[in-house]
């Protein structure tokens, strides 16, 4: 009973009027709810420009698995994954070509964000910064970086404090395998992450990324606090169309619009109302508060929950881009391997 | 050389007996002894068994019926229902027919390999669920020689629903044979020799010979298959894609709620597959009571 | 002599079967897992031994084993009991308790993973009573080992429950006849008699522990070298695109749970030539 | 005067459920017989045996073992030995191990223990099976075993319950003589259980017959077999024929008793040819013969007699009788019987002083 | 010349591996008969019934039913009847869709099938089983129903493998005689298998004796009782005792051929008390009686003669003899044998001329 054709291959041409088209977003984590909004925006707005119906399939996980099974012959028409370096996996697969990160603005990341602690109402172990992670009684949750782009993100940040505390890459490591020694669930995804530290309870730190940490503060409230570490990583989650699928599938218009359009303003306020800065640098300012507080312990009533002074971002370039910083940390046998070897 | 090890693989549900002879009169003589060990049991049962149970309806109700209808009632949760019936049917379909031609060969002819075919048939009860997603994502994946043919006759396996059908059916493809082949060792072959000399074609010697020795295990061994296949969850994990309404099974769109923080829907979705592998097995244990009873 | 004459079969439908059986066996089993072999034969045999005997991946084997086998012996006595007292005694609700024994078949593991780690984190129904004895269930190694108890319990019970009920009172009477109590008389009589069952069902249940995957990624911890468990490690692997280290992993996984049904074989057929001389 | 018994068992009764499978059981064994329990299947032999061994515990009645009641004894506790139906040798025990068990219960130092089983080993001439495991050994080889183990531990009391039953035709034929023997050399009291007429009559010093839960005749195989009591008993022992109205017969019309039916055993007809010498001329009937059939030694007769299938045989070596002719018939005693008892009764001929002998 | 035969087996050979079940068995069997096929277990004969009936393949050799070769014939066109050992009746079909089986799939038409159905009911006189399972019969009745199934379909040729081995002895007694009975009815040609001299003795026409694989002898019950062709035949017939020389006995010192051992059959010894009148006062023995043992209608003693034993029996209402007594034993006959054949020797007594007959 097996080889049926794929009913997600059904595009039934994009005519001028009516007619329908299935498009599938692979994304990553925790952008299930903002895709979920966003669909609806875009299923209006494909309508009303050309007609058609757009029904999106979702798919989320931990972005590296995603971008796997993407090369590894998931038909995704799109991707929007949380880093560059996992689009960079599909596109050595030979699925997309060459330069998509010219295709879209800022780099082809709509959206940005950053890496805060999620941390327990009244922060009762006083988590405030990278090296509170180093205490001993300190549990920490984040997912496992070969899988998950948001734990990537953990990481490189988390290196950066370090490094620029002024140690040797030998003490950064000795640090970062203390750190990651002290880590309770090392999850797949980022979402997975979220649902060990929030609902089943385990740790007292979680490593989230911004949105993430923003969405628990809104299903929790009073439950937990964000702390803003001095030192974090400005994230770029990475869009791209995959060539091969639209192009077997006749849907690389409305693959294409799918991901201009969530350049578009409303789009922008969207991914603001779900916890992503926005690219668009007006918007972003539209969300964004003057508040220098590090900790958040609730959403501000103006919406204005981007704090943007007070500590410090700093972002991939720091680390050669990344296909340098997968080489060096996270390939087999990167330092990040190397971590769990030595126990 | 699995064959006989494996024997008492798969469990057996065996109506109680009620012959106690006198294993009963001896335990008359140490009440406490029994007592003790039935509380120690039941306990264990209690525990370890219907607690769970009971957590997944009562969280599924925790806000009540109207959030509990709207869950199971999600387009998404349908779909996931659908698909899981659609993956459950197919396999079982395909290892009723499978089971009965293997059971057939293996009880009723001698031949050279028949260890060999027997052992293989038990190899996917021992295989972790995880290698068995695996196994398909090699043969059918993007690195697989069969890749660019199966791409270019637009059919896709893994992440897409007939990987879906094809896990469950690894996953579960043992279960039927293996509850028909003991009976049929046991039965032996003198009856279907006998119809056979009356020139009784293979068919009728199927239907009106074998078959009623083998219904109750056929039975029981589509039970456990449904329960399985409904419940499977690593091997299909590997091979979904996890696409929202179209590959998402039951037990994967329940991971996607739980980790959506809609607990609700993941104990509501949850609750549907328990009361739907509940009612299969009772509905076992009505229908074989009845037959047993028709039989007597 | 003239050669032989091929052996005719009698009951019709030989080749019909074999052919159907022998089709869907190698399309659904022996062909997709060739390429488990070819795949793995991407690495080289130093880099399969290293592979498959890194760190992270023999404290895998250390914790998926430990913990199955903790499993499967709890449950081979807890099996063996609740079998003895389905089959021996007579009491309110035994009908019930017999049914109960299939709920982790009909319980998927996924559901089950679930419930059974939101019962047993700290503030679970199960949970809080162990945390103030200051014992972790959720999240530690007891907690994959309740797991795959749970998992496991149906096939201890129901291979042991048919060769109980079956077993002749004879045996009993004529150990008592000879003067021996009960507990010497289970010892030396009916524990022998149902040790290949046993043994049978542990296997089983150890060998489904082993490879378990959906209710043990709920419940454990999923950290690696204290409680990674190998097929979490071979779905790492596996999300990672590591094909060749998955395959390796899954190759040892696989020889393991041949080594087991081996182990058994012997067993049996150890068993089987004592009582009826064929082995 | 009550005798000395060893076992006895008095107004014993046991139910199963509404059945009753053992009716107001009563009698008695000296020490060192040898007594056989026989009757026909379901008749509750069995159920009589496992509650001397205390296997069933009796609903009313005392089970009496050398002058004490024990009723309320356990079976481990009795000290009898008992060789079960299909011996329930323990499997996964090697012959050895088998024979020692009872020993290693009581707690004989090892060295007893080792020199007992091979003393029993001896005796049954299995010396050299002490390793095997009993599914190593023959039917008959099994069934020595099972009694050497009840043997073992030096029982007062020998129960066997049909202990026959599993072997095949010819090896039964062997063990029969050897346990009789075996039983004697021990000198232990036993009761076995049979519903094999020959076996009883061959094997035991004394039969209790056994009918629907009751028993229906005691005594010694001879006397079973020549004076039947019960109506039960005269057709069940012996290989008889059926007679409705054995009046009608020359030299029984005038027997007493208000009996009619009767059971005719072929020992007691004699058959000659026409114009043989006849041992009895008074008194004979003649009568058709119906079939004859080889029964290897001797031919057996089926005879027509006054509308009446009479089975009589006649030695192979005898002039031979065949199908149609018509012959002479002289029957020389019959066990008549009524509802209630039965009675033998002789030929008159026999008995009476005007009969002519030759 | 040859015989009129309508089944042959011509040289057939079977093995299975490399054990060889069946060596060159050739015989011939004529229309109408009921064969025996007699020898101990395991000597071939179920592969024998089962070569006929097409579940075996025969390896080399041919088989003839009806003047035809039906090697190649499938069995379920040979037209072949067979009752299996456990009758392997159906278990899910009544009593009636049983007998009904063979006659459906040949498509009879519906009313002929429930006649010839209740014709079979009434000839085996089981009309009101007839909606019963398997299960809810007895032994005896099963056996009869497995009969009516295969008779059903009317084959030419009945094969009956050990048709009476799962009833129990009383019933096995009066099936033997109903089956017998049954066949000669029907007047259907027919084989079966059995170990038990008795029953192939008094059942069948004609006996076939296996062993080891090939045929020892065929012959009526009376020739291979009376005329044992071999070694093998000449021991496994009858209750004989094993004599290692019988040439010490008076009587067959000059006996012909080199044989020294022999087979003695009861039934030809007489055995006589000091002081009763001889027969053949010459050539007698005296022996020393060690064991008599009652038998029913006969005593049967167990005496010492010159270093052997020797088993004998007396009538019941002879004259009794007690253990330790001297008695005169004159042996009719008996059985010498070598490692080839086997020779009926008489006593002296009776065939030479100076013997005094009183
Ligand atoms: N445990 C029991 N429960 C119910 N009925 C029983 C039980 N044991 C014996 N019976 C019944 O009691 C009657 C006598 O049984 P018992 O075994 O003593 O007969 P038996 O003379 O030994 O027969 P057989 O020769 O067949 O062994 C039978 O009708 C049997 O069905
Ligand atoms: N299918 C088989 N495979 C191997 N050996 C066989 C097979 N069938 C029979 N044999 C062997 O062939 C020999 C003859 O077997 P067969 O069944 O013909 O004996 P038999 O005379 O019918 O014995 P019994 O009286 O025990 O039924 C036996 O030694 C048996 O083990
Ligand atoms: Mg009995
Ligand atoms: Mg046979
Ligand atoms: O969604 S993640 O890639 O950040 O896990």
């Amino acid at each position: 009973g097996c080889g049926s054709t794929s009913d997600s291959s059904s595009a039934s041409g994009s005519g001028e009027n009516g007619g329908s088209v299935e498009l599938t977003n692979v994304s990553y984590d925790p952008t299930r709810e903002l895709y979920e909004a966003y669909n609806k925006a875009f299923a209006a707005h494909w309508k009303e420009q050309t007609g058609q119906d757009v029904t999106v399939t979702q798919s989320h996980g931990g972005s590296g698995k995603q971008a796997l099974e993407v090369a590894n012959g998931l038909e995704a028409d799109v991707v929007t994954l949380a880093l560059e370096g996992d689009v960079d996996a599909i596109k050595d697969a030979g699925l997309i070509e060459d330069g998509y990160t010219e295709e879209f603005d800022n780099d082809s990341a709509p959206y940005t964000s950053s890496i805060v602690f999620l941390v327990r109402k009244g922060n009762p172990k006083n988590i405030q910064d990278w090296d509170d992670l180093l205490r001993d009684d300190v549990g920490v949750i984040t997912p496992n970086p070969k899988t998950s782009g948001g734990a990537r993100w953990n990481y490189l940040a988390a290196w950066y404090y370090f490094e620029k505390q002024g140690q040797s890459e030998e003490q950064i490591k000795e640090s970062m395998k203390t750190l990651y020694s002290h880590v309770l669930v090392l999850d797949s995804g980022a979402r997975g992450s979220t649902t060990s530290f929030v609902e089943n309870k385990q740790g007292d730190v979680l490593l989230a990324w911004e949105n993430e940490a923003f969405l628990s503060l809104e299903e929790y409230p009073g439950e937990y606090e964000i702390v803003i570490p001095s030192v974090s990583i400005l994230c770029q989650p990475t869009v791209a169309v995959v060539d091969e699928v639209v192009d077997s599938r006749g849907t690389r218009d409305v693959a294409t619009e799918y991901l201009n359009y969530l350049y578009s303003d409303e789009a922008q306020r969207l991914e603001a109302e779900n916890f992503y800065r926005p690219s668009n640098e007006e918007i972003l300012k539209e969300y964004t508060s003057d508040s220098e507080s590090r900790t958040i312990t609730e959403i501000p009533e103006d919406n204005k929950w981007i704090v943007s002074d007070g500590f410090e971002l700093t972002n991939i370039d720091h680390f050669g881009g990344w296909t340098e910083a997968t080489e060096k940390h996270f390939v087999d046998g990167g330092i990040f391997d190397s971590i769990y070897e030595e126990k | 050389m699995s064959t006989q090890s494996c024997k008492a693989g798969l469990p057996k549900l065996s109506v109680a007996s009620d012959k106690e002879g006198f294993a009963l009169k001896q335990n008359e003589q140490s009440g406490a002894v029994k007592w003790l060990l039935i509380a120690f049991s039941a306990v264990f049962l209690a525990v370890m068994l219907v607690l769970p149970l009971v957590y997944v309806l009562i969280t599924a109700f925790r806000e009540g019926i109207q959030p509990y209808l709207e869950a199971v009632t999600d387009k998404y949760a349908l779909k996931s229902i659908q698909l899981t019936l659609e993956a459950t049917v197919i396999a079982v379909i395909v290892n009723t027919v499978f089971g009965l031609f293997a059971s057939w060969s293996i009880t009723k002819f001698q031949f050279r390999g028949k260890k060999i075919i027997s052992t293989l048939i038990d190899l996917p009860l021992t295989v972790s669920p995880i290698i068995a997603g695996l196994i398909y994502v090699l043969t059918f994946g993007r690195q697989s020689f069969l890749y660019p043919y199966l791409k270019s006759a637009h059919i896709s396996i893994i992440y897409a629903v007939p990987g879906i059908v094809l896990a469950t059916i690894f996953v579960t493809f043992p279960f039927i044979s293996r509850e028909i082949i003991p009976v049929l060792t046991a039965a032996g072959k003198d009856e279907e020799e006998a119809a056979a000399l009356m020139g009784a074609g293979g068919w009728t010697i199927f239907r009106r010979v074998t078959f009623p020795h083998i219904k109750w295990a056929l039975l029981y061994g589509i039970v456990l298959c449904t329960a399985r296949a409904m419940g499977e969850f690593g091997a299909v994990s590997v091979l979904s894609g996890h696409l929202r309404g179209k590959t998402n099974t039951m037990p994967l769109y329940i991971e996607l709620l739980y980790q959506g923080y809609d607990f609700t829907g993941a104990f509501a979705v949850s609750s549907i597959l328990v009361v739907m592998a509940i009612i299969i097995l009772v509905l076992r244990s009505v229908l074989e009571y009845r037959g047993r009873k028709n039989e007597e | 002599m003239k050669k032989k004459r091929k052996q005719r079969r009698v009951i019709p439908g030989f080749g019909l079967s074999l052919g159907i059986t022998v089709t869907l066996l190698s399309l659904i089993v022996v062909i997709p897992l060739c390429s488990l072999v070819v795949f793995s034969s991407q690495l080289s045999f130093s880099e399969f031994i290293e592979t498959i005997t890194s760190p992270r991946v023999l404290a895998s084997y250390r914790v998926s084993f430990q913990t199955a086998l903790i499993a499967s012996l709890i449950n081979a006595v807890v099996g063996l009991i609740i079998a003895w007292v389905l089959v021996r005694y007579q009491f309110p609700g035994k009908r019930i308790m017999d049914g109960l024994i299939e709920v982790p078949f009909a319980l998927p593991t996924a559901v089950a993973g679930i419930s059974l780690t939101h019962m047993t984190v700290d503030s679970g129904w199960v949970g809080s009573i162990f945390h103030k004895f200051g014992i972790e269930i959720a999240y530690t190694r007891i907690g994959i080992t309740i797991a795959l108890v749970f998992i496991g319990i149906p096939f201890v019970v129901r291979s042991v429950q048919p060769v109980l009920e079956k077993l002749d009172p004879q045996y009993e009477e004529a150990a008592s006849m000879l003067g021996a109590g009960r507990t010497y008389s289970f010892f030396r009589i009916i524990f022998p008699e149902i040790f290949p069952a046993l043994v049978a069902g542990f296997t089983m249940a150890f060998a489904r522990s082993l490879g378990e995957y959906g209710s043990v990624v709920f419940i454990a911890g999923n950290t690696p070298f204290k409680t990674e468990i190998t097929p979490l490690l071979i779905m790492s692997q596996l999300q990672e695109y590591d094909y060749a280290s998955a395959t390796s992993i899954a190759l040892v996984m696989l020889a393991a749970a041949f080594l087991i049904l081996f182990v058994n074989a012997v067993l049996q057929s150890r068993a089987s030539k004592i009582v009826s001389g064929i082995g | 005067m009550e005798k000395n018994y060893y076992v006895e068992l008095k107004g014993v009764n046991k139910s199963f459920g509404s059945f009753q499978a053992s009716k107001d059981i009563s009698f008695g064994i000296e020490k060192g017989k040898l007594i056989g329990l026989l009757g026909p299947s379901g008749s509750g032999k069995t159920t009589i045996l496992r509650m001397l061994a205390g296997l069933e515990t009796a609903d009313s009645g005392d089970i009496i073992i050398d002058g004490k009641v024990v009723n309320d004894v356990p079976a481990s506790k009795r000290g009898i030995g008992f060789v079960f139906q299909n011996y329930a040798l323990f499997r996964y025990l090697t012959v050895y191990e088998n024979i020692a068990f009872g020993l290693k219960v009581q707690k004989w130092p090892k060295d007893k223990i080792r020199a007992r089983v091979e003393e029993m080993l001896r005796l049954i001439g299995l010396e050299d099976t002490a390793k095997r495991y009993p599914n190593q050994l023959s039917g008959g080889q099994r069934q020595r075993i099972a009694f050497a183990r009840a043997l073992a531990p030096q029982p007062q009391l020998l129960l066997l319950d049909e202990p026959f039953a599993a072997v095949d035709a010819k090896v039964r034929q062997e063990l029969r003589s050897w346990l009789r023997e075996m039983i004697s050399a021990v000198g232990v009291t036993s009761i076995f259980v049979t519903h094999d007429q020959d076996e009883a009559i061959e094997v035991a010093d004394e039969i209790i017959i056994t009918n629907q839960g009751h028993i229906e005749q005691i005594g010694t195989p001879k006397d079973i077999y020549r004076q039947p009591d019960t109506p039960f008993v005269a057709q069940f022992i012996g290989q008889s024929s059926i007679v409705e109205d054995f009046r009608r017969f020359a030299g029984f019309a005038h027997a007493g008793s208000n009996a009619t039916r009767a059971a005719v055993r072929p020992e007691y007809i004699s058959v000659s040819k026409q114009g043989e010498p006849l041992r009895f001329p008074v008194n004979t009937e003649t009568g058709v013969v119906e079939r004859t059939a080889f029964r290897g030694s001797e031919i057996e007769l089926t005879i027509r007699v006054k509308d009446t299938l009479l089975t009589a045989k006649r030695l192979l070596d005898d002039t031979p009788v065949s199908v149609g002719e018509t012959v002479r018939v002289f029957i020389y005693r019959l066990y008549a019987f009524d509802n209630e008892k039965a009675y033998v009764i002789e030929n008159e001929a026999l008995t009476s002083p005007d009969s002519v002998v030759i």
